[in-house]
């Protein structure tokens, strides 16, 4: 199981650093989305600290949603797919390292990040390590249910947007608890509720994620 | 019952508005959808 | 063995069948909605501080119940489907989404038209709104994947796939929101403290949500009825000129 | 040891085939014929448990597929038309990942013997993406050369794209492999000679 696991990861990570643009386009996709909205709202300090939880995390549901098509659709063009499903390796763990690579090349930099669009809201210091630690334990749920929803549109016209169609709803948990986590901090209250219910989530989506992305390969491959 | 006559039935305690609003639409999309599902029947009949 | 179990409710032998059953359902919807008004319009009392504009929970509440029942049923019918691969259960799921959603929109439409007498605006992020709001993104997002496939065997099986995920989903976003609510608004603006229910108003309540049952039962199985032929058309033409002409 | 009886599949909602039965033994050779779109690749894909027959089943050592998952993909190896490698990857990569995705722990030495067996070892620091089509169907197939290969292999057109020595290094690979108890299925539109212990013919869409 873990060598599959490993096998899988090291290839998807390998193959995303000899395309460095792809995981880079979708960090700067981010840093535009989240420096728009000033610009929309205009800049008032105080206006800014109450958006900032909803502005960041919104825009990294929908990073992270540019970059799911990729997931599979590159694998089953090239054939590689295919052959992940006849392989000897459980087709869980295979996806598992598949979603893990996603994470490490979008969701992990989109946390290391946001700290910093979180100065530009101007956001006190204690607010930037639970922005940190919220967005640490979302992404991976956008990855998971992403996973879930890319496979299910696999191959179909139209995947990208289909696939937001279907993944945005259920990733409201997500956002209600991520940025929840944030605004609670602002406004003096613990932030920790938020962020183990998070955890919880995170929890539940990696069973349901994982099971759902592999029957929807199984149905898109048949 | 409730109602002087008619017109205070239709009044509505002055929310007539609201109250037939919400009714007339929901009938409209329960005949609507009656329609389309009968006009479906048809079309897949159409030999 | 166990999967051509339910073989005797394949697609074309259940045809008849839902066209016999559908006049009993259409019936009895008509006949419990009139009930149901009745006793909301004529019998169930003016409410004390809402006055005349509670009433719209008659249509708003049974369609509440309906969209979440209705997944909740479109959810079973998956994944029986995918559990013994048959062929009319996942017809029978895409029967039952567009009348799941339709109840949603009433529920949205309704509960605004409610929101704005009582609190001055038509829309309130209250949670039961907002969750409801989300179902329906929900049922949208369904039908668009079913719609995308091309296949039928593939939308079937890739549809029970989502509606099982979003299933297990929907209590997860309605705490969610629930605990969004609280956090940001307090407790006072919101639907979930119905009024006082007298007797009368909750057995109005009732019977429009069983003439709304019996409602979803008939238009599903008539919907399914054209979906069979749909999909019946390409792989026996033959059975298909029977139902016609028969 | 497969078996596969009864089998029926459709595609959309045309029916390809219906009733076909398949036995294969150790050391046997089944070869698929038909014209394009006859069904030829969907009925290699349901021996490979990619695709759910519309009815019948297929047994592996006595058996169902279904039930067996990883257990028969160990000893499967299915290669279609597409060659199944990254164009980002090196072609020794690509061939370090087939092999440890099909169960097989296989050293640098292994790989660049098995590599020279389809006589791609000089290439072995290439990107895939610069390869042709033939060396990348040389690639592909180059998972069958290493040590410990599977018992059951289905190949889709095996013999496409390569020039003359392809062909005959395929050859030599396929007979060495059925030599030793091994048994393959294949779809060919030439008419490659295969040696074998037992030869059976499946014509689809007759």
């Amino acid at each position: 199981m873990t060598a599959a696991f490993a096998a899988v990861l090291r290839r998807d990570l390998l193959v995303a650093l000899r395309r460095k643009g792809d995981a880079l386009n979708v960090l700067i996709f981010f840093v535009i989305v989240a420096s728009l909205f000033p610009l929309g709202t205009g800049a008032e300090p105080g206006q800014l600290r109450t958006m900032a939880a909803g502005v960041i995390w919104v825009g990294a549901l929908l990073a992270a949603l540019l970059s799911l098509p990729r997931l599979f659709a590159a694998d089953l063009a090239d054939g590689t797919l295919e052959q992940m499903l006849v392989s000897a390796q459980p087709l869980p763990a295979v996806v598992a390292a598949k979603v893990a690579a996603h994470w490490l090349s979008t969701g992990l930099p989109l946390a290391l990040i946001a700290p910093v669009l979180g100065l530009q809201y101007g956001l006190p210091s204690d607010a930037l390590l639970v922005l940190l630690g919220a967005v640490l334990l979302g992404t991976p749920v956008l990855s998971l249910v992403g996973a879930a929803g890319a496979a299910l549109t696999l191959g179909v016209r139209g995947a990208g947007v289909l696939t937001g169609l279907l993944v945005l709803p259920l990733c409201v948990p997500a956002l209600v608890f991520g940025a929840g986590a944030l605004t609670a901090s602002l406004s003096g209250l613990a932030p920790g509720p938020h962020l183990s219910l998070l955890g919880a989530l995170l929890a539940v989506s990696l069973p349901l994620g994982l099971w759902a992305a592999c029957a929807a390969l199984r149905v898109a491959l048949d | 019952m409730n109602w002087g006559g008619a017109a205070e039935f239709f009044a509505m305690g002055g929310h007539g508005a609201f109250v037939w609003g919400s009714y007339a639409v929901s009938a409209l999309c329960i005949a609507l959808e009656a329609w389309l599902v009968a006009r479906r029947n048809r079309r897949a009949r159409a030999a | 063995m166990f999967s051509n179990f339910f073989s005797f409710a394949s697609p074309q032998a259940f045809y008849p069948v839902a066209g016999r059953m559908i006049p009993w359902f259409g019936w009895s919807a008509a006949l419990l909605a009139l009930a149901g008004l009745y006793i909301g319009f004529f019998v169930a009392p003016t409410d004390a501080t809402q006055g005349e504009s509670y009433r719209i929970i008659f249509i708003h509440v049974p369609a509440a119940w309906m969209s979440m029942f209705i997944y909740l049923v479109m959810a079973l019918w998956a994944g029986l489907g995918l559990v013994l691969n048959t062929r009319l259960s996942g017809m029978m799921a895409s029967a039952l989404a567009p009348t799941g959603a339709m109840f949603t929109f009433v529920a949205l439409w309704s509960g605004a038209l409610w929101g704005k007498p009582t609190w001055g605006t038509y829309w309130v992020w209250d949670a039961r709104l907002t969750s409801e709001l989300i179902l329906l993104f929900l049922y949208l997002g369904y039908m668009a994947l079913k719609e995308a496939i091309e296949d039928p065997q593939r939308a079937d099986r890739a549809g029970a796939i989502l509606a099982l995920v979003g299933v297990v989903n929907i209590p997860i976003i309605y705490f969610s929101v629930q605990w969004w609510n609280t956090l940001h608004q307090g407790a006072s603006v919101s639907l979930t403290k119905a009024p006082s229910m007298a007797m009368t108003m909750l057995a109005g309540m009732l019977v429009m949500a069983l003439a709304a049952w019996m409602y979803a039962i008939a238009v599903s199985l008539a919907r399914v009825r054209a979906i069979i032929l749909e999909r019946e058309r390409g792989r026996d033409m033959a059975w298909v000129r029977s139902m016609v002409n028969a | 040891m497969l078996n596969a009886n009864g089998l029926s599949c459709e595609r959309g909602d045309r029916q390809l085939f219906a009733g076909l039965s398949l036995a294969l033994e150790a050391g046997g050779l089944a070869r698929l014929l038909g014209a394009n779109g006859s069904g030829k690749t969907s009925l290699l894909r349901i021996l490979a448990g990619l695709t759910r027959p519309a009815a019948g089943e297929v047994r592996w050592r006595g058996e169902r597929i279904g039930d067996l998952a990883e257990e028969y993909g160990r000893e499967l190896a299915y290669i279609g038309h597409a060659p199944a490698l990254k164009d980002e990857l090196t072609v020794a990569e690509n061939l370090a990942f087939a092999a440890r995705l099909a169960g097989i722990v296989a050293s640098g030495a292994q790989l660049e013997a098995a590599l020279e067996v389809l006589g791609m070892a000089t290439r072995a620091a290439l990107p895939a993406r610069v390869l042709s089509q033939g060396q990348k169907r040389r690639v592909s197939l180059a998972r069958l050369a290493l040590p410990g290969a599977p018992a059951l292999w289905l190949l889709d057109e095996p013999f496409a794209a390569l020039d003359e020595d392809g062909i005959g290094r395929v050859r030599a690979l396929t007979e060495a492999h059925l030599a030793r108890g091994g048994m393959l299925v294949l779809t060919s539109h030439q008419d490659v000679p295969v040696a074998a212990g037992s030869i059976q013919t499946v014509t689809l869409g007759a």
